[in-house]
């Protein structure tokens, strides 16, 4: 194995207890593949509940979701499918051996719509709600026939979206570091699985939200 | 023989110190002990032959010196096969002779007469359609069969009667059911089995079994004005439900009248049956089950009135047109 | 004279424990045989905090009008036992500790696969207890360890937030504990190592850190919903608003019925080291073990309902949720049988580790079997919420998960600190841990079928000899768990010095000096055998 | 790592307009009236989207074993935990009509 292989900018990259980078580099990428499936039981709990509550109360959870503006529902859906591009392209970057500039650009890009997944989440559509009294347990008031199910729905739709935005927040800090680490010149076609799981880890984010899309802002014909 | 006998009389006198099971007062408990009595013998059985094995191994086989070397045993599929499927068998068999007896003592007998309990942090309201309210006392005659409605006003609490072999958790909003049918007289008592607060072991009584005259005797005696469903049609007048749901004429509402009993179909084309939960349900929550073929909306009594005069109400509305549902039925 | 020169050779020799000295060595250790005495450092610390709740719980009912203390004090006594003995004793006891310490070593590796995320994770389960011991000092929590909605969101006035906030953190440790061991032994198996030649340890951790992993985060999402709800009155499991609180109990189930195995799985694990190296044989059924395993892991998903017969769920959902239940009596019924056809022909010791096992069997299958009962719907209808559910768990959790532990700690208590115990006294608290352990809870099956109810501060008068029965049982238990405290820490310092292999037992955990270097290993073993491959001699010919 | 495979830049792109065509279908497809199969749909075009996204953006596609495994693991218990706690849910009503209980009726029926 060359020098280079083994260290970047000067670091040693193999852990001692490994006894060689393709291993080290399997056993990260499989550990995110777990924590992933536990991902998808955290958010788990939540649509099983959701399921069965809106099986139940079906034309209140109607009522509910039309209540939500499919245009932001889709605007958003549409951002987070051109940043997980640019992640995969990130990381493409990375394994041929790109410029630095390129690949910093690339997640630069990606944290940026991130933060403008969140803008839209928060400033036009969480705002609206709460402006429109329609927040459980905190500002709610909704006078129309199956209130206490729109509630129901309301409340999924925030805890739902809230621990989504969660995830995307964790994910664009983490994205933002691993720019610093690429400028950094940690990274090279040797050596990108901190790159690569980061990876992972934002296209799982992308895929709950298109669950969530469908199940909170198409429910029943507009 | 004699020696038996006596025996047998030490062993009748140790049961009274130390009881192996409750009293046995309805007519299921003694099924369940058969049932009990049987695992209790299969696990005894089971759990000692494995010591007995284990102690023998231990024995027969123990290590006699530091460098002995063991005989080579090699695993047998037949053997594995049978302490797999053997077992199985087993458990097919007390599966099914559980699930039978639970899935007949699941559903009341048609004819039972219902009692209506409502739970709450700390204690048990129990009401006989007649109206006789008691508290933490439940007064039911021999040989009768019994069904308990119940709900909670507050957490969840279980209504259990150990002699009976019941239990049941009841439930905030919602109805749930037991029944029984006691085969002694006598007083036995009934508890709260589900964790519901700072007094939940206190939260108990007793059911007094009694003979149907004294029963009977007791009942009009401790019957109040109003029996519950004269309660209910008070109610029922004095919320304005009898405007939409009894005078009116233009066929915009649902009439009442011989509905408990019935299935209605929904407007999503689903088909429920009217029980106590169903009309429960209705009156507050009217909008969660509309109704095929009404388009007009019911405010929700929620909060209005607490479930005893809920209950009120069912027991109206089941009286309404009871000799109709004779008639549907010729 | 040769004792002398083995305690010069063990205090020259350069091993984990003294590679370096001070606090910080230890707080920023990563390595995993320290970080598995950090373990068993908190979790014997919170074992106590729990067994000193349930020796007042065992006061409090010698008198059937409540001994010492207020019904509302009590409620809080059982919660919090509850609460740690799951969650802070059990589920992190065998996986946490023996698992730590040994998973690296069986498989001939030199450390987990992530050693940094295995010191978060005891961190973790730091900030978790701290949770919990704030709750204790200040005042409790009254809702038992199942956290029953509305109950615990709406009406209970004790610390919910805070117990719940404990759990939930905890559970992250678990669950990246889990995470760590899956990817170990997936990828850092020493050459020659393939999984049927895994020692079942391995395999029955391995199940465990599945369960770990699949079902923990459903509890931690449960947790947050209940929080919430207490917090905000959103109505989540509110029926006022068309909530269903029977919801949070599937949700909960959905967990703490596989936590379950999550306790009892590790146990069998160790018992299947104990058992062939002490009967010097291969495990009989190697196989069938193996997998038996993963047919308790994956069946242990789909039975959780059997927690809901009486509490108005669907009778269907529960006639399902009892055959599948019946189901993992088969596993676990093979497990034992093949344990004991273990001993046939072998070389059997009496050494402790060897008597916890045997402790073990006996007190597994009792529980198991009773197991049937609450499987059974007609009998558990009777049975639920009575001190014959206590008796059965506590026979799976203590005479099972416990005695698994204690026996494990004894047989490799050598190679963690490379001392042995008195042997003696060893063998005198384990047959002392079995009597007062049966003596405790034989009599609570038969309360629970007399109607005796759990979580009860005060009491029918007639189930009062039962009850002191029960405490004076419960105090020889005490005393059983608390001699090998005290030889245990007096072994670390005046133990004989054990050496490599004191038990001549087979495995690459016993090719290594004890205690063992930093490292594991001088240099990374190549494994050419089977798991327990102990030499016997053919079947003499019939004649 | 270097082993891994390299993924063409047409493979992303394609991927990624794919899911920007199934996005614009499913929000079209909510604005018709289909009763159940909107649902079905939306959530039939949810599982395509997401298996793309799994195939070629996490490279499940080039990753054969584990990495499959992992994801079928997750969505298999998450589908137990769905389906077993509905059948509670949704049976709790299927408690049979009794013998004596009469038939369907309108409600429209006058009392006299």
């Amino acid at each position: 194995m060359s020098e280079s292989a083994v260290t970047q900018a000067g670091r040693p990259v193999l852990e001692q207890h490994f006894a060689d980078l393709p291993a080290q580099e399997e056993a990260r990428k499989l550990g995110m593949w777990i924590f992933l499936i536990t991902e998808i039981l955290f958010f788990g709990g939540l649509f099983a509940t959701y399921t069965i509550y809106r099986e139940l109360y079906l034309p209140g959870f109607i009522q509910g979701s039309h209540l939500l503006e499919v245009k932001w529902g889709a605007i958003n859906t549409a951002v987070l499918i051109v940043s997980s591009l640019t992640m995969a392209l990130a990381i493409r970057s990375a394994q041929v051996g790109k410029r630095k500039s390129a690949i910093i650009g690339l997640l630069g890009i990606t944290a940026i719509l991130g933060v403008v997944f969140l803008c839209i989440k928060f400033i036009l559509e969480w705002r609206t709600d709460y402006l429109h009294h329609l927040v459980p347990g905190i500002n709610f008031d909704y006078a129309g026939p199956h209130a206490s199910h729109v509630q129901l729905f309301f409340l999924f739709y925030f805890f739902m979206t809230g621990l989504h935005a969660l995830h995307v927040m964790i994910g664009i800090g983490v994205v933002l570091a691993l720019s610093y680490l690429t400028w950094r010149g940690r990274f090279s076609p040797h050596y990108y699985s901190p790159l690569e799981v980061t990876g992972l880890y934002w296209h799982f984010v992308d895929i709950v939200w298109i669950f969530l899309f469908p199940l909170l802002y198409l429910i029943g014909g507009r | 023989m004699i020696h038996f006998f006596h025996f047998g009389k030490t062993l009748s006198a140790a049961w009274l110190l130390f009881p192996l099971h409750p009293p046995t007062a309805s007519t299921i408990a003694h099924r369940v002990d058969y049932l009990y009595y049987f695992l209790t013998a299969f696990t005894l059985f089971f759990t000692f032959s494995i010591f007995a094995v284990i102690l023998y191994f231990m024995i027969k086989y123990r290590r006699r010196s530091d460098d002995e070397v063991p005989e080579e045993v090699k695993t047998s599929i037949p053997l594995e096969l049978a302490w797999t499927l053997i077992p199985a068998a087993i458990c097919a068999f007390i599966f099914f002779w559980s699930c039978s007896l639970f899935f007949r003592n699941s559903r009341p007998p048609a004819n039972s007469t219902e009692i209506f309990v409502v739970g709450k942090q700390w204690m048990w309201q129990l009401q006989h359609a007649n109206g006789a309210r008691e508290i933490d006392e439940l007064h039911v005659p021999l040989h009768v069969p019994i069904k308990l409605t119940m709900t909670s006003e507050d957490v969840i609490h279980d209504f259990f009667v150990p002699a009976f072999r019941v239990k049941e958790d009841v439930l905030p909003g919602r109805y749930t059911s037991i029944w029984f049918q006691a085969t002694e007289l006598g007083t036995f008592p009934f508890e709260c089995a589900q964790m519901c607060g700072a007094l939940h072991s206190s939260m108990r009584g007793e059911v007094i079994v009694m003979k149907p005259d004294d029963f009977a005797h007791w009942l009009s005696s401790n019957a109040p004005a109003q029996t519950m469903s004269s309660t209910g049609e008070q109610l029922f007048a004095h919320l304005g439900c009898v405007s939409c749901h009894v005078d009116d004429t233009s066929g915009r509402y649902p009439q009442l009248a011989g509905v408990y009993g019935r299935q209605v179909t929904l407007r999503n084309g689903a088909r429920a049956a009217v029980d106590e939960s169903f009309i429960r349900g209705a009156i507050v929550n009217p909008n969660a089950q509309p109704l095929a073929g009404y388009t007009a909306s019911m405010p929700s009594f929620q909060g209005q009135i607490d479930e005893v005069q809920l209950l009120d109400l069912i027991a109206y509305i089941k009286t309404l047109g009871s000799g109709q549902k004779a008639d549907a039925l010729r | 004279m040769s004792v002398g020169v083995a305690e010069l050779a063990t205090r020259s020799r350069v091993h984990y424990l003294n590679e370096s000295y001070g606090v910080k060595s230890w707080l920023l250790t990563t390595d995993h045989k320290r970080i598995a005495v950090l373990y068993m450092v908190s979790i014997t610390f919170m074992f106590l905090v729990g067994a000193c709740a349930a020796a007042l719980m065992r006061i409090q009912l010698l008198d059937p009008a409540g001994a010492i203390v207020q019904p509302e004090t009590y409620n809080k006594l059982f919660s919090i036992h509850g609460i740690i003995m799951v969650w802070f004793f059990l589920i992190p006891s065998i996986p946490a500790v023996l698992g730590n310490f040994l998973i690296p070593m069986m498989i001939g590796a030199r450390d987990v696969a992530f050693p940094k995320l295995n010191l978060l994770s005891w961190y973790i389960y730091i900030i978790g207890a701290l949770f919990v011991l704030y709750v204790v000092i200040y005042g409790g929590v009254d809702t038992g360890w199942t956290f029953y909605t509305p109950y615990s969101s709406t009406y209970s006035n004790s610390h919910v937030f805070a117990a719940a906030a404990g759990v939930f953190i905890v559970g992250f440790s678990s669950i990246l504990t889990g995470l760590n061991f899956i990817v170990t032994i997936h990828k850092m198996r020493a050459p020659g190592m393939t999984w049927f030649r895994l020692p079942l340890f391995i395999w029955s951790l391995y199940a465990t850190s599945i369960i770990l992993v699949l079902a923990t985060p459903v509890l931690a999402i449960t947790l947050c919903l209940m929080a919430m709800e207490r917090f905000l009155h959103m109505g989540i499991f509110n029926p006022a608003i068309g909530g269903d609180p029977l919801l949070f109990q599937h949700l909960f189930w959905f967990y703490s019925h596989p936590a379950v195995y999550i306790m009892v799985l590790p146990g069998m694990g160790v018992i299947n080291e104990l058992i062939a190296a002490f009967s010097r044989r291969r495990i009989y059924g190697y196989a069938f073990v193996a997998f038996s395993s993963f047919a308790i892991a994956f069946i242990g998903f789909l039975v959780w309902g059997h927690h809901m017969f009486v509490s108005g769920q669907s009778v269907y959902a529960g006639m399902v949720f009892s055959g599948l239940s019946f189901l993992v009596a088969i596993p676990s019924g093979i497990k034992v049988f093949n344990w004991t056809a273990t001993l046939y022909k072998g070389s059997n010791s009496y050494d402790a580790p060897m008597l916890y096992a045997l402790g073990f069997i006996g007190l597994f299958t009792m529980g198991g079997l009773t197991g049937i009962f609450l499987a059974s719907l007609s009998i558990d209808v009777h049975l639920h919420d009575t001190y014959f559910v206590i008796a059965h768990f506590h026979y799976i959790m203590v005479g099972g998960s416990v005695m698994a532990y204690m026996g494990g700690l004894h047989f490799w208590w050598p190679k963690i600190t490379g001392r042995l115990y008195p042997d003696k006294w060893a063998r005198f608290a384990a047959f002392t841990i079995f009597i007062g352990f049966n003596l405790t809870f034989f009599p609570q099956y038969v309360l629970g079928y007399l109607g005796m109810l759990r979580r009860y501060a005060v009491y029918p008068a007639q189930f009062q000899a039962l009850n002191v029965l029960s405490t004076a049982g419960a105090s020889i238990l005490g005393v059983g768990y608390f001699i090998p405290l005290v030889y245990l820490i007096w072994s670390m310092r005046y133990g004989r010095v054990a050496g490599p292999n004191p038990w001549r037992a087979k495995g690459l955990e016993w090719e290594t000096p004890s205690p063992p270097p930093r490292e594991n290993f001088e240099e990374t073993p190549i494994v050419t055998e089977e798991a327990y491959a102990y030499p016997t001699r053919p079947r003499p010919a019939r004649v | 790592m270097a082993s891994a495979k390299v993924v063409p830049v047409r493979t992303y792109v394609l991927t990624f307009i794919a899911l920007l065509v199934l996005l614009g279908l499913t929000t079209g497809l909510a604005y018709l009236h289909m009763g159940v199969a909107n649902t079905v749909l939306a959530l039939a075009i949810a599982v395509i989207k997401m298996l793309l996204v799994v195939l070629f953006f996490m490279h499940a596609f080039y990753d054969k074993g584990l990495t499959r495994v992992a994801m079928v693991l997750g969505l298999l218990w998450l589908t137990i935990l769905i389906v077993l706690s509905s059948a509670d849910v949704f049976t709790r009503n299927w408690t049979p009509v009794p013998h004596d209980w009469g038939p369907d009726i309108s409600l429209q029926q006058k009392t006299k």
